[in-house]
C-alpha cells in the first residue's frame, strides 16, 4: 500500500506550483475578480498550454488521459492559487465526454454545466427543468441558477428531465433564446450566472454519465478546497512566526499554537479525505460515491474552520481587503455550497451507511475492513 | 429579584419613547458613496443634535455636565429604545462614551469648559487613537513617538482601526513620551486636533467591501503640552479609564439587531426550499434555528444579570468580556447558520440586499475587534478566575 | 429590573449551603450510591426539617409557600452537593398539587412521578398507557421505565391516557398488582427503575396540571444542573492553581486558562437561562414554557461541557473514582436526558419561534424586545 | 498512489489469517473478578506462548532477536487481523513494543540475552514506570529517587498509571540520580523486578469503574546497577527512545474496535424510537451517524497516509500526536453521539451489557492518558510546523 503521491505526480505537483507562482500571482487574482468574468485568455491559453484543459480527455480525443488523481494534484494547486476561471467548469464538462472533446482538450472552447433551479438543490432528482422533443434536437425553456462562468462557457451543457430521464443538452454560445445574467456572490474568483432559456436549441449528449461526472468535479473541487486550506494554514504559520506582540512572536502563544494544531489536524484530514475519494473515482472502486461525499462532507466544513481560524490568529489584518485572506475566505463559502454543503452529503452518507439492512451493514464492515488496512 | 422595569425605570422609558416617536429622522436609504457622503454626515450631526436639544444626549453623564446622570439600566433602555425605533446610529458615540466621560474622571476645568460641550451637542465629533500595526493585542506597546519641544508634543507615527476618523474633528490618541521605562510607563494620553498639519487619513478597506476603519498617519504634528489629558507618562491609567468606560456598554443596542436579524432569517426559512418542502420544516434546520434563538435568548438574560450586577457593585469587573466574548462568537455561529440555511442564495449581493453576505463576512471581525477573544478569555481567567497570568 | 437574588433569597441560598456542607458531604454521597436506594432516612429527616419538602407547598397545606425562584435557589445548592434521593421527585410530585400534600411538606411521605414508556420520549404525547375506569378509581396495566426512587416512593403518580386525556393517578406504595424494580443506571446518586402495574388499582388527581408540574420539576433540575457545574468549575479553577507542571501553576497555560474560560461562560449562561425560567413560571409569564426548554437545553449541553472540561482539566486524577468529579461527570449526563435533551427542547423551541405564523412572530419580536431591556 | 496491498503485503495478511483461524482461543466470557483473575491471566499468557509459537510475536523486532523484521505495514496488518479475529489483548505489549526494541536499541548484550527471550514467549511481562503524581504531562519532572549505594541503587518513590503492574514481573522505570543537574539531566531507566522487597501495587479504580491502572510504590528497593539500561543520568534519551516506539503505533488495532462500535450503534438506531419512528430515519440523528461514520473513514485514510509516510522517512515523527489527537477526540464525539441516540437507555448498566455506559466513561479518559490532546497540540505545533515553544 502506498498512500502517497508517486514520482510522476510529485513531479506534476511540482510544476503545477511553479507554473501558477508565475501565471497567477495574487495580483492577478484581483485583477481577475474585478472583472465580470473573472476570464483572461492569455491565463487560459497558458493553462491549456499545460494540457490541463484536456487533463482527463482520453489520449484518442488528444487530452493527456490522467487519471482523477492526477486532476486532484492539479486542482488542489489552483486552489491554492485561488485561480479564477472555468477550469472547474470545463474539468466536470470533460467528465461528461461530450462531443466537445477535442476542441475543449485543446482549450479551444470552454465549457460550463447548469444544474441548480429554484430550489438550489444538488440532488439530481430535484431537477425539474423539462424539455420537449424538436426531432433529434431538444427544445429548452425555464430557468437554471446558479451556473459558474456561463458567460465565457462556449457550449453549456443543461442537465434537464426528459419523459426518460436526465438528458444533458448541450446549448452553444450565443443560441437563440438564451439569455446569461449575473448572479453576484461574495467569492468573485467564480462567477455565477442565472441562465434562461427560452426555447433554445440544443442536443442531447449521448451516453453522458451526469452522476460520475458530477462526482469527478466533486473531487476536483475538494482538492482545490485542500489547496486553499493548505494555503492559509501556510500564511497562517508564517504569520505567527513574525508577528510580535507582548514581546514575543504570537506563535508561542498556546492560544495560537492550538488553534494552529487543529488547523493541521482539518487540512491533512481534508487531504486524505480527498484523494482517497480521487483514487477509489479512478479504480471504479464500489464505494467510490461514498468516498467523494465523504470528502466533500468534510471539506465543506474544514475550509470554513481552517479560513475561520486563519482569520482569527491574524487579527485585524487578516479581515481586511488587502490582505490575501479574504480571497480564500470567500472562495472557501463559495466551495462550500458548491456541488452541496456538509449536511446534504451527510445525508448522503446516511442513505449508505444508515440505511442498509442490517445484513449489508454486514457486508460493509467487512468490505470496510478490508480496505482498512491496504 | 424582580425583573420588570422599576416605576422610573417604566417612566424614563415612557418618556424617551414619546420623544422619540416625533423626532426620529426618516431611515437613510440607499449606500454612502463619495458623493453623498457629506450629506450622511450631515444628516448624522443633525441627529445628534436633535438629540442634544431632547436633552437626550450623554444621558449617562453627571447632571452637572450637562447629562443626565442616568442608571446603568436607563443607559440600556436607551440603546435598546434607539435600536428598536431605527434610529441613526450615534456619529459621536467615541465621545460621548468613552472621551467625554474619561475627560470629567481625568481632565482640567479648561479641558471640560472646552470640550464637553461641543461633544454633547454633536459640534465636534472624536475618534480613539490607541491600536497601532505593532500595537493591537498588546496595547501597551504603543510606538507613536512625542518629542517635548518647547511648549509643545510633536508626534510622529501610526494608528490603526481608527472608527470615524475620517470625519473626526479631535482624536484621543495615546503616544510615548518616555522611551526609557518599562513600556506601561512611558504613554501619555493626547487630545489631538485632527487638523492640525501633518495628520492624514486613510480608509482601511475590510473584507466585506466596506470601510469602516481607517489609519491615521502623524507626521511632525504639533500638539500643545495643554492637550494632555491626565499626567504625562500616565497615559496609560487614562487609557485604562476610557477603556472601562467602554466596557460597561454591554451591548443592548446591538441585541435588538441580532434580534431582527434572526427573525428575518426565521421569515426566510419558510420560503427557501429545503428537499421540496420550507426550510422551517426541516428538522436539521429546526435545531439550528432553535440554537440561534436560545443562545440569543441568554444574551439578553446574562445582559440583565450583568446589568444589575454592575449597577450594584458600580465599578466595571470582567462582565464586559463575557459579554463580548459570548456575543461576537454566538453571532458569528448564527452567520453561519443563516448561510446553511439560505444556501447559495445567502451570498448573493441582491438577495435580501445583500445583508447576510455582508453579515457573514462583517461578523468575522466581531471576534477581533474590541479585544480577541483570545484576550477575553486571558481576562475571564485572570480577572474572574484568579489565575494566575500567562505570559 | 433586579436580575439578582434578594436578600432573603441570598439568605436562604447561604443557609442551604452550610446545612449541605454539613449534612451531605461527598463521603455521604458515596455511601448512598452504593446503597440500592440512594435514600437516607436521617437524611430526608434533616431536609424535611428545613422545611425543603414542603418549600412550595402552600402555606395553608403546611408548606413554606415558596416560588419557584426559592426552589431554584435550594435545587441549585442540592446540585452542587450532588445530594442524591428523592428530593427532585418529591418537588415535582408536590408541583402536582395532590392530595397528599400535607403529608409531603411535613416529609411523612415521599413521592415520584412515572412518565417514561418504552420509547424513553418525554413529550407527554407519546405517552400510552391506558387505564381502565373501576368505578371512581382508574385501574392500571403496564409498564413505566426510568422513574426515579420509585422504590422508595411512598406514592407514585402515574401518567396515563384515558379516554378524555391525560390523568394522573395515584398509587401507594405496595398496591397489589405493583413490580418494583431497579434500573442500574450510570448515575448512582438518582436510582431508577421499571415499574410494572398489573391491574393495580388507584385514584386519580383532580385538577392536576402535569405540563405545569413537568416546568416546575424541569426548572429545579436545570438549576441542580447549575449547582453541579459551578462545583466542577470552582474544583477546577482551584486544581489549576495548586498544580504544578513545567514548573509553573496549570493554570498559568493559556490551554487551560481558556477552557476555564469557556466554563465560567457556560455556567453563568446555565444559571441566566434557570434563574429567567424560574422567576417566569412564578409570574405565570406568557413565554414560561419556552423559557423552561431554552433552559433545559442549554443545561443539558453545558453540564456535559463543563464536566468534561473538568476532567480533562484534572488529567488522570480527575477519571478516577477517587475523585469527586465522577459522581457530576455522571450526574451530567443523568439529568442531561431527564425531562428531555437538548434536542427535544430545541424542537420544542423551534414549534414555538419558527412555527408561528409571521404576524406572531411580530409580536414575539414586540414581546420579547419589550423584556429585553427590564 | 496505490490504496492496494502489494503482494507481499496480500502474502503477509493471508499467512497471519490463516494462522489466526485455528489458533485464536475462545473469546473470555464474562467479568474478571478477584476470583478468576489467575484463570485470566493465565488464559492471556497463554495466548501470548500461542502467539509466539507461531512465530507471531514481536514481529516488528530484527530478525536477529527472534523478531520477524515485519515493516510497519505489515504490524498494521497484524495489529488490525489480530482486532478482527477477536484475539485476547496482548498482556506482553508493553515488552514487546516498547521494552524489547529500546532494549535492542541501548541495552547490552547481557542484557538482550536476559530479557529479549522471555520477553518474546510471553514468560515475562512487563509494565511501564514514567508518570508519577508530579510527573505527568511534566515527564521530566520525574522524582523517584534512586540512591546509589555500593553496586546497587535505593530506589524511593512512586509511579502512577501504570498498566499491567499488577501483573508484571519487570517494570522500565524512570528514577532520577542526580538532584542537582537540569531535571532532563538527572534520570536514569532501570529495569526493576517486580518481586523486589519494597514493591507494592494498588490498583486505582477509574469512574468507570474498572482497574485498567495502578499505583507503584517504591519503599527502599534495591536494584543492581547492571540493571540500567542505557547510561546512568541519559535516562531521558532512554525514555524518548521508548516513547518513539510507541508513538509510531498509530492506532490501526483500536480501529477495528471504533467500526465494530458505530456499526452496533447504527443497527440499535433502527431499533431505538424516535417520536414514534426507528431513530435511523429521523434526519438530526442521521446527521450525527453520518458524521460519526466520516470522521472514522477519515481516521482510517490518515492512518494509511500515516503508514506510508513513516515506511518512508524511517523515523517517527508527530504523525503518533495528530493520530492521537484526532482518534482521542473523535472516539468522545462518537460515544456521545451514542449516548443521544440511545437517550436513557445507553446509560443503563445492562442494556447491550453496559458496553455504551462503559465506552461513554471509559472514552474520558482517551483525551488524557498517553500525552494529553493539550500536549499533543504543543508537540503539532512545535514538531510539525515549526511554531516556537510556548513555556
Amino acid at each position: 500500500m502506498d498512500f502517497d503521491l508517486n514520482k510522476m505526480q510529485r513531479l506534476l505537483k511540482e510544476t503545477a506550483r511553479q507554473f501558477l507562482s508565475r501565471q497567477c500571482k495574487p495580483e492577478r487574482v484581483r485583477r481577475l475578480m474585478e472583472t465580470d468574468t473573472a476570464y483572461d485568455a492569455a491565463l487560459w491559453q497558458a493553462i491549456a498550454d499545460q494540457g490541463w484543459t484536456g487533463l482527463i480527455v482520453p489520449e484518442s480525443h488528444g487530452g493527456l488521459g490522467a487519471g482523477i488523481v492526477e486532476l486532484a494534484v492539479v486542482a488542489e494547486e489552483m486552489g491554492r492559487a485561488c485561480v479564477p476561471g472555468p477550469f472547474l467548469s470545463t474539468i466536470f464538462a470533460t467528465a461528461l465526454q461530450p462531443q466537445h472533446l477535442e476542441k475543449i482538450a485543446a482549450g479551444e472552447i470552454k465549457a460550463t454545466v447548469a444544474i441548480l433551479e429554484q430550489t438550489a438543490n444538488w440532488d439530481l432528482e430535484s431537477i425539474r427543468l423539462k424539455p420537449s422533443r424538436d426531432g433529434e434536437a431538444f427544445l429548452l425553456s425555464g430557468t437554471k441558477l446558479f451556473v459558474p462562468d456561463a458567460d465565457v462557457a462556449d457550449v453549456l451543457f443543461c442537465v434537464a428531465r426528459s419523459a426518460d430521464g436526465l438528458v444533458v443538452v448541450a446549448v452553444e454560445r450565443g443560441a437563440a433564446g438564451l439569455t446569461i445574467d449575473p448572479m453576484r456572490s461574495m467569492d468573485e474568483t467564480r462567477k455565477l450566472y442565472r441562465v434562461t432559456f427560452d426555447g433554445v436549441r440544443g442536443e442531447a449528449l449521448r451516453n453522458a454519465d451526469i452522476v460520475s461526472a458530477m462526482n469527478v468535479a466533486t473531487v476536483a473541487l475538494c482538492a482545490e478546497m485542500v489547496g486553499g486550506m493548505q494555503w492559509i494554514l501556510d500564511a497562517t504559520v508564517e504569520y505567527a512566526k513574525t508577528r510580535q506582540q507582548f514581546g514575543r512572536p504570537i506563535g508561542s502563544f498556546q492560544a495560537v499554537q492550538h488553534q494552529c494544531a487543529d488547523m493541521v489536524l482539518l487540512t491533512e484530514s481534508a487531504r486524505s479525505a480527498t484523494y482517497y475519494a480521487a483514487w477509489a473515482l479512478t479504480q471504479n472502486a464500489p464505494g467510490a460515491q461514498l468516498a467523494v461525499s465523504v470528502a466533500k462532507s468534510y471539506c465543506s466544513d474544514a475550509y470554513r474552520e481552517v479560513a475561520n481560524r486563519g482569520i482569527q490568529l491574524h487579527g485585524g489584518i487578516g479581515f481586511t481587503w488587502e490582505h490575501d485572506l479574504q480571497l480564500y475566505y470567500k472562495r472557501a463559502k463559495s466551495s462550500e455550497t458548491l456541488f452541496g454543503d456538509s449536511t446534504f452529503h451527510r445525508e448522503r452518507i446516511a442513505s449508505f451507511v444508515v440505511d442498509e439492512s442490517p445484513p449489508a451493514a454486514g457486508q460493509l464492515t467487512n468490505e470496510r475492513a478490508a480496505v482498512a488496512a491496504r | 429579584m424582580d425583573l420588570n422595569l422599576t416605576p422610573s425605570e417604566q417612566k424614563f422609558r415612557d418618556d424617551f419613547r414619546a420623544w422619540l416617536k416625533p423626532n426620529v429622522p426618516a431611515l437613510w436609504v440607499g449606500a454612502v458613496t463619495s458623493e453623498n457622503r457629506d450629506d450622511h454626515n450631515a444628516y448624522l450631526r443633525k441627529w445628534q443634535r436633535t438629540l442634544f436639544e431632547g436633552g437626550w444626549a450623554g444621558i449617562s453623564w453627571p447632571k452637572q455636565y450637562g447629562g443626565r446622570g442616568a442608571t446603568l439600566m436607563e443607559q440600556a433602555i436607551f440603546q435598546e429604545d434607539l435600536a428598536l425605533a431605527d434610529a441613526p446610529h450615534l456619529i459621536g458615540t467615541i465621545g460621548l462614551s468613552l472621551v467625554g466621560p474619561t475627560i470629567i474622571a481625568l481632565g482640567t476645568e479648561e479641558q471640560k469648559r472646552r470640550y464637553l460641550p461641543p461633544i454633547l451637542a454633536g459640534d465636534e465629533i472624536w475618534c480613539q487613537g490607541f491600536s497601532e500595526p505593532n500595537a493591537g493585542s498588546d496595547l501597551a506597546s504603543v510606538g507613536s513617538k512625542a518629542i517635548r519641544d518647547g511648549e509643545d508634543f510633536i508626534v510622529n507615527g501610526q494608528k490603526i482601526w481608527t472608527s470615524f476618523a475620517q470625519m473626526a474633528d479631535f482624536c484621543l490618541s495615546l503616544v510615548r513620551t518616555d522611551f526609557e521605562s518599562p513600556k506601561h510607563k512611558g504613554i501619555t494620553c493626547l487630545l489631538v486636533d485632527m487638523r492640525t498639519p501633518g495628520i492624514s487619513v486613510r480608509p482601511l478597506r475590510q473584507m466585506s467591501g466596506d470601510s469602516g476603519f481607517n489609519e491615521v498617519f502623524f507626521s511632525n504634528v504639533r500638539v500643545p503640552l495643554t492637550q494632555v489629558l491626565g499626567q504625562v507618562n500616565s497615559g496609560w491609567s487614562t487609557a485604562m479609564t476610557a477603556l472601562m468606560n467602554e466596557r460597561a456598554n454591554l451591548g443592548t443596542g446591538i441585541q435588538v439587531l441580532f434580534k431582527r436579524n434572526l427573525s428575518a432569517l426565521i421569515a426566510r426559512s419558510r420560503t427557501v426550499d429545503r428537499n421540496g418542502q420550507p426550510a422551517s420544516s426541516d428538522p436539521v434546520v429546526r435545531q439550528k434555528l432553535a440554537q440561534a434563538y436560545l443562545e440569543l435568548e441568554i444574551l439578553r438574560l446574562n445582559t440583565n444579570r450583568a446589568l444589575t450586577s454592575l449597577s450594584k457593585s458600580g465599578t466595571p469587573g470582567a462582565e464586559g468580556s463575557i459579554q463580548k466574548l459570548y456575543w461576537s462568537e454566538m453571532n458569528q455561529r448564527t452567520q453561519q447558520i443563516a448561510q446553511e440555511i439560505l444556501g447559495p442564495y445567502g451570498q448573493l449581493s441582491d438577495f435580501d440586499n445583500g445583508s447576510w453576505q455582508y453579515g457573514y463576512l462583517r461578523t468575522r471581525g466581531n471576534t477581533i475587534e474590541a479585544g480577541t477573544s483570545e484576550i477575553q478569555r486571558n481576562i475571564i481567567a485572570e480577572r474572574v478566575l484568579g489565575l494566575p497570568k500567562s505570559y
